[in-house]
């Protein structure tokens, strides 16, 4: 497998929780630049596979590399595997930002102190380079104007995109969503989506797991459908879309589309 | 004629009710001291209480596999008896041995005022170890996820995100801790330490009375009360911002 | 019962409890005594010394026969029968710590004593320089002392004789200064305290008092507790 | 130990019994006053509301061990008073006993009356229309409808509110009511061995708590007939 | 007004909730075996005479007539009217079963001791008696298998079944239900139906609030519909639905239809 300048490599992700086996062995490399759209249905490991790349699920085997740095895993006898260096884990999931399906923005602080959070106690970034930076981010995101808010007192779109301002706020290489979307009502779904479109635009390298066949279609560079745990199909979004080849992800496709 | 013989008992009976508030102004000083001792007992036990609590709660949050049945015995033997007998225990109790007469602990715990704290303290910590407790384990799974998800390690998870929304969520139960503690806190009078109720009774030993001491006492407990829940009534809408329902929006501060 | 009788119980020699919970000691038997001579049956109430006036106020007992000393103070709240005994207050400590018991010499030590008794008026009054520990019962007091977390205490001389210097825990214990007995703090010695008013009950009882101190019952109990008369001049 | 030994009746059996005894009259009489106290801060009466506002507020704001001495001296001179001045009576005791019971029940009973209230609260308000609707008379209702789920909504924090009350008893010794922490307290200092003593009452307060933490765990248990779990 | 021989005959019902006046002087006279449905759309104040017929609500003028017996109403000069004998209003109570939307079962019984409560101690049945009737009630509306479950544990179809088997076991003149389909389920409407269907076919007396078209067109024998308080229309179910005379009862028909 050639990594010389991918910047996520994946390797053969295997997941059980219990006796069942919910990711058979996954793997996938972004370069720098793509956007990635995971596909599938309820079920099919799409949250596991993304949880276990910034190692919020420990897989049972397989590799992470984020530029060329690969996760060390220590395999004992009995039990789950573990990280052999907790800082090294600490410091890839830096460059691994994750956006959460329910927001997860933390209560207590205001949507500034949300974002400033991590780069001041995370990074070390001072407080003032990091307030202005934030502020710079959540301009970009369109919502500059709530920083002093509470999420409990936002809508779910903007509470989304703060939680995406927080992410950015890290610098990060790779960008996680995991269906950004799906907890919005309809009205707000689109605001958050044209962030991302935004983002991608930008350049940043994204790994999106999604409903949203729009976006999958027209953003991303590539596409991959998961079902039980194995990669059904993969590839460009116009191959796949116009020309689907897995009987399951037509079947997909026209339950979606219906 | 009739009227005057049917109202003079019960203006008798109310008479006898008034009570004679001069004492307790020539002894003002008495209470003055009897304030600030019950204030800084309770003050004192409960942020020593407090500082020992946060890290058992922690273990105990996170079912530390040794220390975790441990801190469960303590809250349990504190919560589960009398602070009355624990108050006795440490004041009169620890001076039965020798080795305690003569070890370096003495000076303190031959103090009265001292020895309440150290129950008081001991006591207060096993409540507030089982708010925090329970504030802890409350905070929402995501929000947890999320600090992981940046990079954060547990230590600064704990500092900068569990700690303060648990603290928070901890506020109202914690009021009620308080104003426990205050009550508890008239056993330092049983100890020889001249509280609030202490005062009320070194007055009322003074001029072989009864009500007058016990009443004053009780006034300024029930000040004490109110000015306290008023207080956390305010810390609460300061510091709750962040859970007041969306119809109040309004940015913090 | 016909009458009912407060009375202490941690005084000893006074009175105090033995194992079963029975209430004994001089105190305890002159209560008895006099109730017989006045042929009335007697229930004895147990009360803490703090509250054993008011307690007597709000009639949970008629009398107090609990050493109590006839002083002018608590003349103005209740009616005293004759004195039934008079000893006097002395201080006690450590052997050889104080070699008098002036004001000057105790100041800023620590004298633990019962709260609401003369000997709390006496030490309130004249030691103003020393720090004063209020204790609701004398057996704590005695407890301290040994804990060592207070310097001395006054009591009555007998109750700190017969009570503690006498007993184990007493060992290295030890009077000093003088016997106290001034009249405007100690009273004419201690006596049986009723509700102010009742006079017929208090003439029973001065008579009771002369009864039992006539026909010997009196020096036959004062016989059990100590070797010398306490009734005093 | 043998000091123990010795004096196990004066403090376990005389000592021990009455601390069960001052505590079981006034879970029965606090009960009472609970119950009370919840239908007054849900009736329609507003004389009736803002007696038991008083009555929580002043519980919550005063000491249970002032409120206690308070009582003992001071009420009994005001019954005194009162049934002088009225003729109705010369003396009514209130023995340390009485005292001690019903000023715990008058404590305690301010947070049963919340306990109650919110109890009453989590009753559907739907089963006691449907119960009217069939024609259920209004002491009926509360029998069959209203008490069983009461109970049952209530005891969670009944079982809190009890073992604050057992605890509570300690305090009585204060009012020179003989239970067992006076005893212990008083034979201790006698034969300074006051930790020996103590912790005797403290190991017997431990076993208090402890049988009646399972014993309404079992009862909670029986009650949730019904109740569908997470 | 003919009283004669009919069941339940309700006068001139007049109810205010404070200063609004939700019911306007509203009239109905069931005769036995009537199936009436009254419709109307939310707001208009069914529930409210429903609530009325049974005092549920206390109406402030009218006269509710049951089995040629009137519930004696006093008017105090201040505050709201009142029953002259309790014991008649909870007699009465017991002819008027009543089934509520929201099921309202006792959650601290059983199926079967819901069933039997009343019985045993309202009417005074011998528990033995009153467990032979409901468990037979129980089987005729389908869930005698589930008599010693908890509601807690049943289907809201199921629940609404007990409910109505509970009511059926005070052997009611007059059966009063208040929507009792609206808090189900799709697929759970249809097993209440059809156990409402065959009441009717058995020739009980029924008053049902109701938003099913095809329930009040089927199976009732007249149809009443209220508006803002007052009966707009009213009159068999072939009539009205197929010419309705009112503008608003038409307006009605057309959005419930849509
Ligand atoms: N912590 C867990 N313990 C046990 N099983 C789990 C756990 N997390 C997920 N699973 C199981 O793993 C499988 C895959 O779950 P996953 O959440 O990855 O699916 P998904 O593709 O994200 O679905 P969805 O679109 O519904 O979010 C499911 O069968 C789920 O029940
Ligand atoms: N207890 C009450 N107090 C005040 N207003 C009430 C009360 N009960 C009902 N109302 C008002 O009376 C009006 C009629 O209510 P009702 O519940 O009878 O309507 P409905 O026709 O049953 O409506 P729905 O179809 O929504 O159940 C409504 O405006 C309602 O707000
Ligand atoms: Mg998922
Ligand atoms: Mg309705």
């Amino acid at each position: 497998m050639n990594m010389s300048n991918a910047t996520l490599v994946v390797e053969d992700i295997h997941k059980s929780f219990g006796s069942v086996e919910v990711l058979k062995g996954i793997s996938l490399t972004a370069e720098k630049g793509d956007v990635i759209s995971i596909l599938g249905s309820s079920g099919s490991g799409k949250s596991t596979f993304l949880r276990c790349i910034n190692l919020l699920e420990t897989p049972n085997s397989g590799r992470v590399t984020v530029n060329g740095e690969t996760i060390g895993m220590r395999y004992p006898d009995a039990g789950e595997p573990i990280p052999v260096d907790r800082k090294q884990v600490e410091r890839l999931r830096t460059k691994l930002a994750m956006v959460f399906q329910g927001f997860n923005l933390w209560s207590h602080m205001t949507v500034l102190q949300n974002v400033i959070e991590a780069p001041v106690h995370v990074l070390g970034v001072s407080k003032a380079e990091a307030t202005d930076k934030a502020c710079a981010l959540l301009d970009k995101v369109g919502i500059l104007d709530r920083k002093d808010y509470y999420p409990a007192h936002l809508s779910g779109g903007q509470q989304q995109r703060a939680a995406i301002a927080r992410a950015l706020a890290m610098d990060p290489d790779v960008m996680l969503f995991d269906e950004p979307t799906s907890a919005l009502d309809p009205e707000l779904v689109g605001e958050v989506l044209k962030v991302m479109r935004d983002l991608a635009d930008e350049g940043r390298t994204m790994l999106v797991v999604t409903h949203e066949m729009g976006f999958a279609r027209d953003v991303s560079n590539k596409v991959m459908f998961l079902h039980q745990g194995k990669v059904e199909e993969e590839g460009a979004p116009q191959d796949m879309f116009n020309n689907p080849t897995s009987e399951r992800f037509k079947g997909f496709l026209a339950k979606t589309r219906g | 004629m009739a009227d005057a013989a049917q109202i003079s008992p019960i203006q008798d009976f109310i008479v006898s009710a008034i009570f004679d508030y001069t004492v307790v102004v020539d002894n003002y000083e008495t209470f003055l001291i009897g304030i600030w001792n019950t204030i800084t007992l309770v003050a004192l036990s409960l942020l020593f209480g407090g500082l020992l609590a946060v890290p058992l709660a922690v273990f105990r949050a996170e079912r530390h596999p040794i220390f975790s049945p441990l801190i469960w015995c303590y809250t349990y033997l504190f919560r589960g008896t009398p602070l009355l007998i624990q108050t006795f225990l440490i004041y009169y109790g620890l001076g039965q041995f020798e080795v305690i007469r003569d070890s370096f602990a003495w000076p303190v715990l031959r103090e009265a005022y001292w020895c309440a704290l150290i129950a008081f303290s001991l006591n207060s910590a096993a409540y507030q170890t089982e708010i925090f407790r329970g504030a802890i384990e409350a905070t929402p799974f995501g929000e947890v996820e999320a600090a992981k998800a940046s990079g954060m390690s547990r230590l600064t998870m704990m500092r900068r995100i569990i700690l303060p929304s648990a603290f928070r969520r901890a506020l109202p139960a914690y009021s009620n801790e308080v104003i426990f503690m205050l009550h508890g806190s008239v056993i330092a009078s049983t100890v020889t330490v001249v509280d609030i109720l202490g005062a009320g009774r070194t007055v009322n030993a003074k001029y072989y009375i009864y009500l007058e001491g016990f009443l004053a006492a009780a006034i300024l407990y029930l000040t004490l009360v109110f000015l306290i829940s008023r207080g956390f009534k305010l810390w609460e809408k300061h510091w709750h911002a962040h859970l007041r329902p969306r119809s109040a929006a309004s940015p913090a501060e | 019962a016909d009458l009912r009788i407060g009375v202490e119980g941690a005084y000893p020699p006074f009175s105090e409890k033995t194992a079963s919970g029975e209430l004994i000691g001089f105190d305890i038997d002159i209560a008895n005594a006099l109730c017989e001579k006045m042929g009335v049956t007697c229930e004895l109430v147990e009360q803490d010394w703090d509250g054993i006036i008011p307690a007597l106020q709000a009639k949970k007992y008629d009398a107090i026969v609990a050493s109590m000393s006839i002083t002018e103070d608590r003349k103005k709240v209740v009616d005293f029968t004759k004195k039934y005994y008079n000893t006097p207050a002395k201080f006690a400590a450590k052997d050889g710590m104080f070699s008098d018991d002036s004001p000057a010499a105790m100041a800023g030590k620590r004298i633990g004593v019962q709260r609401g008794t003369i000997h709390d008026d006496f030490l309130t009054s004249v030691y103003k320089d020393s720090e004063i520990v209020r204790y609701a019962t004398q057996d704590e007091v005695y407890l301290d002392i040994t804990a060592g977390r207070i310097d001395a205490m006054l009591a009555d001389s007998l109750a700190i004789d017969e009570g503690f210097l006498k007993t184990d825990a007493g060992k290295g214990y030890s009077f000093f200064g003088a016997d106290h007995s001034e009249v405007e703090y100690f009273g004419e010695g201690a006596g049986i305290a009723i509700r102010k008013g009742e006079d017929e009950l208090r003439e029973k009882l001065n008579d009771a008092i002369d009864a039992i101190r006539a026909d010997g019952t009196y020096d036959k109990i004062q016989a059990k507790y100590f070797d010398f008369d306490i009734y005093g001049g | 130990m043998e000091a123990i030994w010795e004096y196990r009746d004066l403090i376990f059996i005389k000592g021990g019994l009455l601390t069960v005894e001052v505590a079981v009259y006034s879970l029965i009489l606090a009960t009472i006053f609970g119950l009370l106290g919840s239908w007054a801060k849900l009736s329609k009466n507003k004389v009736a509301r803002a007696g038991a506002d008083g009555y929580t507020t002043i519980i919550r704001g005063i000491p249970d061990l002032v409120l206690m001495l308070l009582i003992f001296f001071q009420g009994q001179i005001l019954l005194n008073r009162f049934g002088e001045s009225t003729g109705l009576w010369t003396f009514v005791e209130i023995d340390p006993m009485t005292a001690g019971v019903f000023t715990i029940a008058f404590i305690m009973g301010a947070y049963y009356t919340e306990t109650f209230r919110g109890a009453f609260l989590s009753i559907p308000s739907g089963q006691i229309e449907a119960a009217t609707a069939c024609g259920m008379s209004r002491p009926l209702i509360f029998r069959r409808i209203i008490w069983p789920q009461l109970v049952r909504y209530a005891l969670p924090s009944f079982t809190n509110n009890w073992l604050v009350q057992l605890k509570t008893t300690a305090l009585v010794s204060l009012i020179g009511l003989q239970d067992i922490v006076y005893n212990a307290n008083a034979i201790g200092r006698k034969l300074r061995e006051p930790f020996t003593f103590l912790f005797a009452a403290l190991v017997f307060f431990l076993f208090l708590t402890a049988v009646s933490e399972i014993a309404l765990r079992l009862l909670e248990r029986r009650y949730s007939a019904g109740i569908r779990r997470a």
